[in-house]
């Protein structure tokens, strides 16, 4: 069970960066970019994940050492991913359309003038 | 007393030995000799060998043009700096046992310091605001390009030698080297430091930029290039410059690879330097010009890394591997 | 890459050099050289050939009237303005102009690049007024008679009497018609080739051709 | 009273030195509308992060303590860490101290280098964020914590690279970047993650405590991602196409923080993982890839900015090659070794900071910085000229600037690196760093020609020098770029020497938070003694009596009586000399200026040339490559 | 002493920059026959410079072309003083046989003063070192002239 969510990180990480060296239009690499930053959230959430685990929410009298609940680092690890996954979605549109007006193309074979 | 003493003696080592008397005299004797070999061996009868003091008094007695395009202050700093660290190597490079500095640089610092000159003749060139300056000094930067890669492998291989011997595993500083020399016999008499002295001995004219390796002062092609705006006393500061790093780079020849032959006693030792210098100069610098004609700047750098530069990897390796 | 002429090298440091050492040892130039301008004024007859064949424009003539009615006449050779074609002296009949070998032309001023000569020469024999000599009128008549007469076919007539043989109007005729021997001294025509153009009588210096 | 003296106490300085960068970023962004509260604010956030810093020069280097900061006091509970932490041993502390340096001076010539930009405002805040960013990654104890400090300062990266986004390329080179840096902070995520999944802790004291007695296929691919993560962030090869058009398109200020600062905490990054977190420097192999990367990224780069035509983008490549000499020297894993690599660190952030703004006072005056449209500004700006010649000299390691006094120690490093391991490799490394410095010195002659000497194109003769406030701020690094050259042992002694031995001293670091560092892997430093002898101090006097005796003879041969140009201009006498013709404007090409030198290596010249595409996808393509061969690599050796 | 030791050292080392002024190279050629091993004119301490502003001889050759005058007199006055002018072959002198060309503008004195004219068409190598010897001691004395 845990082991299909690895794989199916892994997998979305892959098929990222797949997508953002294979494809020539902008934004399909911002979407490259955010199935790579799904895959690192699934990731992140797995790792923290115990079967059987309860939510890791506990008042101080609650907690002792017989508590079994999910590692919550990870959570929070993860919750901060999200958010800097949105960032860099939102940057990078932005930063297309800025593409889009300058150069007339999204198609990144024409965004070339830095080279060499 | 003492002091005052000590710095009068350091200041003696400055302006008369190693220093300014010793290497305007010495360099423009050598430049002297070299024009007369190379004239003697293109069978003509060549100039005086005081030729070149002539030329530069008369170049003192010229009036020293600055074009009005020109970087006035480093047109004029140019030369001066130039000759001043010129000379400051030659401060650094031991008389045989002798040295008149002892302790401040190494080998690898004097391949930066020899940057210096180089640099300043750069930045004058390029502040004259000449174009063939600028071309100029394109092919002057190439020619060090060039030589450095030899030059670094020749100073390696001789670390290596050196610092095996002397159980340190290697050593660039210039008197341990020269002290080595005293106890175990010049360098060159070794097998595995014969390649490297003869790439030396290459390394020499093109550092020097002297015919064949002179494109970057090529006077038929690009108006002496660097040079092209000079005029008067600044020129003949220019020219005493290249005659001063003639004497420097023999010696320091003679420092890496003929050490140990002084006899102890210092004016006979600075004699024989000069008489080294002077055969040195005789091989490196006067048989090549006298035998070749001026190469491309593409050849130049093909020849160094290529011709030059394997003998030298050659002596590193066997450095390397101790022989 | 390779270095050839090494042994060359090292050999001639030890062999004599070739120079020449001019300015220590004189040298002289090879024979045929044409050097600094001669003018023998004393053998000029101031044809003015010279003049006209000049290609550099170097030779001037200037005429001196002297108070006793005779002429000074001076030729200057300008040796900046020579090409040195040796035409001046070949065209001299009276070889008064000499090509030597001597090259030593420099000079602080133009002044000294000059070669100069004069030499005084009776005044030209004016049309004597009726008070003339009579020996000298007949002399005239003379000449004038002893030449020839004009052709009728309009083609040119020598006066060999007066000829120098100097082959301009050899050289100049259109046609090639005439032949001019110098050492034979002959003038002859080909009247077949003749176009009667007048050429030759206008070039003639001794002006001794005479149209028909 | 104690309260006060508790809040003054240096334990609390790393936090303050970070906050105050952000805190500046926040109020600029809520009270910024006014010019002059706005650069109040900013100066006093970078004054107060430098003031902060440099009093922890005193417990942390020369004391030699290591800092261990909680945040909101929770420390470890059941043997791990559960609070965020901070960990400020020399190590950090030395970059602090840079980033804390380059962000005072870049902040100082900001505020009049913008002043003709609009959105100061949102300029500010980015830029107060990128340098918070900076100075918490490097101060920071906590895996996590880097990875966001990293995020950060990518995103302030990012954006003011698109700062002017009007100029050429300016929106190009972000989205690149921001590509690329996001792939790489995805991997120091990911690595992150698996190491969290392999020991359950994210402090980096007890990471180190934890993994190199934990080595598996999942720690060593976290390793590469880690590696390679923090490669992007400092740009080594394969990442240096993306230096160039950030470094390139970015304000100057910003070029000096990207190149000076950003890229130093991509090594720092790397210097504590390898030598902290896995402590697998001891390892040839490891060694091999830090010498081979640096050695490619030193090389290839150089030969990059030989053919470029763009000051800033020519700049921005010797940084990824300055950097690649930091690496290899880092890589060596001696104590000469790591001490030179610092040294050097030092020194490009001080000789590439005063380049760049060199290149932002040329490109503020003239409107340009292509090298082709330049000329002969040494009259207009004599001030920048000299500034620009004492980094151009600097970094091309001319005695005695600094760049020497660190090259100098980076060959001896090396090749006793190569007599010690017997490797004939590390040997060819020397020979690679010494041919690397000499084409440094070719660059910086074809820009020192093509900008500020050679001749004046006639649409300049309008140009002025600039305003005091960045000439100052140059004049600062142009001042410690002397001082770091002229003071060598100083410089090693204070500052790279600790620091050095802090990297070797894991257990220390260890044990500073709280864990038990026992079975640290101590790599052994070993002791040297240098191999040639270098005195700036005196080989400068010795020439500055030569200086002065040549210029006492020249002036007493009527050396200075030159002949000037005093009427008009036209008087022929005075005009270049142009094979008789008339004096007029023909500037070099500045891109193909070494012909002599290209021509021969036309083939791997042109390679480059297509290698280098602009294709965004291409360099993805790298980063994914870099990233399989680093993990074969480490899946093998580790 | 020293102006004593600079005005000796003038005549001894003059160096040479060759202008063509339309010439048709027979002079050049002559001027460089005078460098070679035959002539060797480096043993009396002439070289030929490759920038005017390192000579102090200037030889013109050539009959001063309209289109080359501009090019001549920019460069005679961006050498440096002392200089001598030394005009080579006629053609300098006079013009020769161009001379009356509608493209000639010499001779060359009528622009510039004229230190020593070496006549010949062209000169043999011997006369260009009388000239050249000749200029060098009008240098020498030049120098001597100056402050």
């Amino acid at each position: 069970m845990i082991l299909l969510n690895y794989i199916a990180a892994f997998f979305l990480i892959a098929l990222g960066m797949y997508t953002i060296v294979t494809k020539y239009n902008l934004v399909k690499t911002v979407i490259g970019l955010s199935i790579a930053d799904y895959g690192v959230n699934l990731l992140l959430i797995s790792i923290g994940f115990n079967p059987g685990g309860t939510a890791p929410i506990f008042t101080w009298s609650e907690l002792d050492y017989n508590s079994f609940f999910v590692d919550p680092v990870p959570q929070a690890l993860t919750l901060t991913s999200i958010v800097i996954g949105a960032c860099v979605t939102a940057m990078s549109l932005a930063l297309v359309i800025k593409l889009e007006e300058q150069y007339g193309t999204i198609d990144t074979r024409k965004i070339r003038r830095l080279r060499g | 007393m003492t002091v005052i003493l000590e710095a009068l003696r350091y200041l003696g080592y400055v302006l008369v030995f190693p220093g300014f008397l010793f290497c305007f005299l010495a360099g423009m004797l050598l430049c002297g000799i070299d024009r007369k070999l190379v004239a003697k061996m293109q069978k003509r009868v060549g100039p005086p060998i005081l030729q070149p003091f002539y030329d530069f008094f008369k170049l003192c007695g010229k009036e020293t043009i600055v074009p009005a395009a020109a970087e006035r202050i480093s047109f004029m700093l140019a030369p001066l700096l130039g000759l001043a660290a010129l000379v400051v190597i030659q401060l650094f490079i031991p008389v045989f046992s002798f040295t008149a500095f002892y302790g401040m640089a190494d080998i690898i610092v004097i391949l930066y310091l020899l940057l210096i000159p180089a640099i300043s003749i750069i930045m004058g060139g390029a502040a004259s605001g000449s174009p063939y300056a600028g071309v100029g000094l394109s092919r002057e930067m190439v020619t060090i390009i060039s030589c450095e890669l030899p030059l670094v492998l020749v100073l390696l291989a001789v670390a290596k030698t050196v610092g095996s011997a002397m159980g340190t595993g290697l050593c660039f500083s210039l008197s341990d080297i020269a002290e080595y020399q005293e106890i175990n016999g010049s360098l060159i008499t070794r097998i595995s430091m014969l390649p490297a002295a003869a790439a030396m001995l290459l390394v020499i004219p093109g550092e020097t930029g002297s015919h064949p390796f002179d494109t970057a002062e090529a006077e038929t092609e690009i108006c002496e290039g660097l040079l092209a705006e000079y005029s008067g006393a600044a020129l003949g500061v220019f020219k005493l410059s290249h005659a001063v790093k003639m004497l420097t780079l023999s010696s320091l020849f003679a420092a890496l690879f003929l050490g140990g032959l002084g006899t102890g006693i210092l004016v006979l030792d600075a004699l024989l330097l000069f008489l080294l210098c002077a055969g040195i100069t005789a091989v490196s610098i006067s048989l090549v010009h006298a035998v070749t004609a001026r190469l491309k700047i593409e050849q130049i750098f093909k020849f160094y890394w290529t011709v030059v530069s394997l003998p030298a990897l050659l002596s590193l390796v066997l450095a390397w591997y101790g022989l | 890459m390779d270095f050839p002429f090494i042994k060359e090298a090292i050999s001639q440091l030890f062999s004599k050099s070739s120079c020449a050492m001019y300015p220590a040892v004189p040298s002289e130039a090879a024979p045929g050289y044409r050097g600094r301008i001669v003018y023998h004024p004393e053998l000029c007859i101031a044809c003015g050939m010279c003049e006209r064949v000049c290609s550099g424009n170097a030779i001037s003539r200037s005429v001196e009237h002297l108070e006793d009615g005779r002429d000074k006449i001076t030729l200057t050779f300008n040796l900046g303005s020579c090409t040195f074609c040796a035409t001046c002296a070949d065209f001299c009949t009276k070889h008064a102009i000499e090509f030597t070998g001597d090259y030593h032309m420099v000079a602080t001023k133009e002044e000294d690049l000059l070669v100069r000569g004069s030499f005084i020469k009776a005044a030209p024999k004016k049309k004597a007024p009726a008070a003339a000599k009579p020996e000298n009128c007949s002399a005239q008549v003379q000449t004038e008679a002893s030449g020839v007469k004009p052709r009728e076919d309009g083609k040119p007539v020598n006066d060999q009497s007066r000829c120098v043989y100097c082959t301009l109007c050899a050289k100049k005729c259109p046609a090639e018609a005439l032949t001019v021997d110098r050492t034979a001294k002959t003038w002859t025509l080909d009247e077949d080739k003749c176009v009667s153009c007048g050429t030759c009588a206008q070039v003639c210096p001794k002006n001794c051709i005479i149209m028909g | 009273m104690n309260l006060l003296g508790n809040v003054l106490s240096y334990q609390h300085f790393p936090i303050y030195a970070i906050m105050v960068l952000f805190m500046g970023s926040f109020l600029i962004a809520a009270f910024g509308e006014n010019r002059r509260v706005r650069n109040i604010l900013a100066l006093l956030s970078i004054t107060a992060s430098l003031i902060f810093s440099l009093l922890l020069i005193n417990p942390v280097i020369l004391r030699g303590e290591i800092i261990g900061y909680w945040m909101g006091a929770r420390s470890i509970a059941g043997g791990y860490a559960i609070g965020i932490a901070l960990e400020v041993d020399a190590l950090s502390l030395f970059f602090a101290l840079l980033a804390a340096c380059a962000i005072f001076v870049s902040g100082v010539y900001s505020i009049q280098y913008m002043s003709r930009d609009d959105n100061e405002k949102e300029y500010y805040t980015l830029y107060l964020l990128l340098c918070g960013g900076v100075m918490g990654m490097v101060l920071s104890g906590d895996l996590f914590n880097m990875f966001i400090m990293v995020e950060i300062l990518t995103f302030a990266a990012v954006a003011l690279t698109a700062f002017r986004n009007t100029a050429r390329g300016a929106v190009e080179a972000a989205f690149k970047y921001l590509v690329v840096g996001c792939m790489g902070s995805t991997f120091i995520l990911v690595g992150t993650a698996m190491l969290y999944a392999q020991t359950h802790t994210l402090n980096l004291a007890q990471l180190a405590q934890l993994v190199p007695g934990n080595m598996n296929t999942a720690t060593k691919a976290a390793f590469a991602l880690l590696f390679v993560g923090f490669g992007t962030k400092a740009f080594i090869v394969p990442f240096h196409p993306l230096a160039a058009d950030a470094h390139g398109a970015a304000p100057a200020s910003v070029s000096v923080i990207i190149s000076g600062v950003l890229t130093k905490s991509g090594i720092y990054g790397i210097i504590r993982i390898t030598y902290f977190l896995f402590q697998s420097m001891g390892l040839g192999t490891m060694q091999f890839l830090l010498v081979f990367i640096g050695s490619v990224s030193m090389f290839v780069c150089v030969t990059m900015a030989l053919a470029q035509h763009d000051f800033k983008r020519l700049l921005a490549f010797h940084s990824i090659s300055q950097i690649g000499y930091v690496l290899t020297a880092v890589g060596l894993c001696t104590a000469l070794g790591l001490s030179a690599g610092l040294y050097h660190a030092i020194n490009h952030t001080l000789f590439k900071g005063l380049l760049f703004l060199a290149a932002g006072a040329v490109l503020h005056e003239t409107g340009t910085t292509d090298l082709n449209k330049l000329g002969g500004l040494a009259r207009k700006m004599p001030h920048t000229t000299v500034l620009f010649l004492i980094g151009a000299l600097s970094i091309s390691g001319v005695p005695p600037f600094n760049g020497f006094a660190s090259k100098w120690l980076i060959y001896q490093a090396t090749y006793q690196k190569a007599v010690e391991s017997g490797n004939i490799g590390f040997l060819l490394v020397t020979v690679i760093a010494l041919i690397t410095s000499v084409l440094t010195l070719a660059s910086f002659v074809k820009v020192s020609h093509s900008v500020f000497f050679g001749q004046l194109p006639p649409e300049l003769e309008k140009v002025k020098e600039v305003s005091w406030g960045m000439r100052f701020a140059m004049g600062i690094f142009a001042l410690l770029c002397i001082v770091t050259g002229l003071f060598p042992n100083l410089v090693t002694t204070y500052l790279t020497e600790p620091a050095a031995a802090a990297a070797f001293s894991v257990q220390r670091y260890i044990e500073a938070m709280g864990f038990d560092g026992s079975a640290a892997v101590e790599i052994l430093a070993g002791s040297f003694r240098y191999a040639g002898v270098w005195e700036p101090v005196s080989w400068l006097l010795v020439l500055c009596i030569a200086l002065l005796a040549v210029t006492i003879a020249a002036l007493a041969g009527r050396y200075d009586n030159v002949s000037l140009c005093r009427t008009a201009a036209g008087d022929s006498k005075y005009q270049l000399f142009y094979g008789g013709e008339e004096q007029s404007f023909s500037q070099l090409g500045g891109d193909d200026m070494f012909w002599g030198f290209k021509h021969n290596w036309r083939g791997y010249f042109s390679f480059m040339h297509r290698l280098h595409s602009g294709i965004v996808n291409d360099y993805a393509l790298w980063a994914v490559a870099d990233l399989a061969l680093v993990m074969l690599f480490s899946l093998i050796v580790l | 002493m020293f102006k004593k030791l600079i005005e000796e050292s003038t005549g001894r080392s003059p160096w040479l920059f060759h202008i063509n002024a339309g010439s048709c190279n027979g002079c050049d050629i002559e001027l460089v026959s005078v460098l070679t091993p035959r002539y060797d004119a480096e043993r009396l301490g002439f070289k030929l410079a490759g920038s005017p502003r390192h000579a102090d001889i200037v030889v013109v050759t050539g009959p001063v072309t309209k289109q080359s005058l501009p090019r001549v007199l920019r460069t005679i006055s961006q050498v440096p003083e002392p200089r001598c002018i030394v005009t080579m072959g006629s053609c300098p002198q006079s013009g020769n046989v161009f001379r009356g060309s509608y493209s000639v503008a010499g001779p060359l004195s009528k622009y510039v003063p004229v230190d020593v004219d070496v006549a010949g068409c062209a000169p043999k190598p011997e006369a260009v070192i009388d000239g050249l010897a000749l200029a060098a001691k009008i240098l020498k004395e030049k120098r001597g002239r100056m402050k």
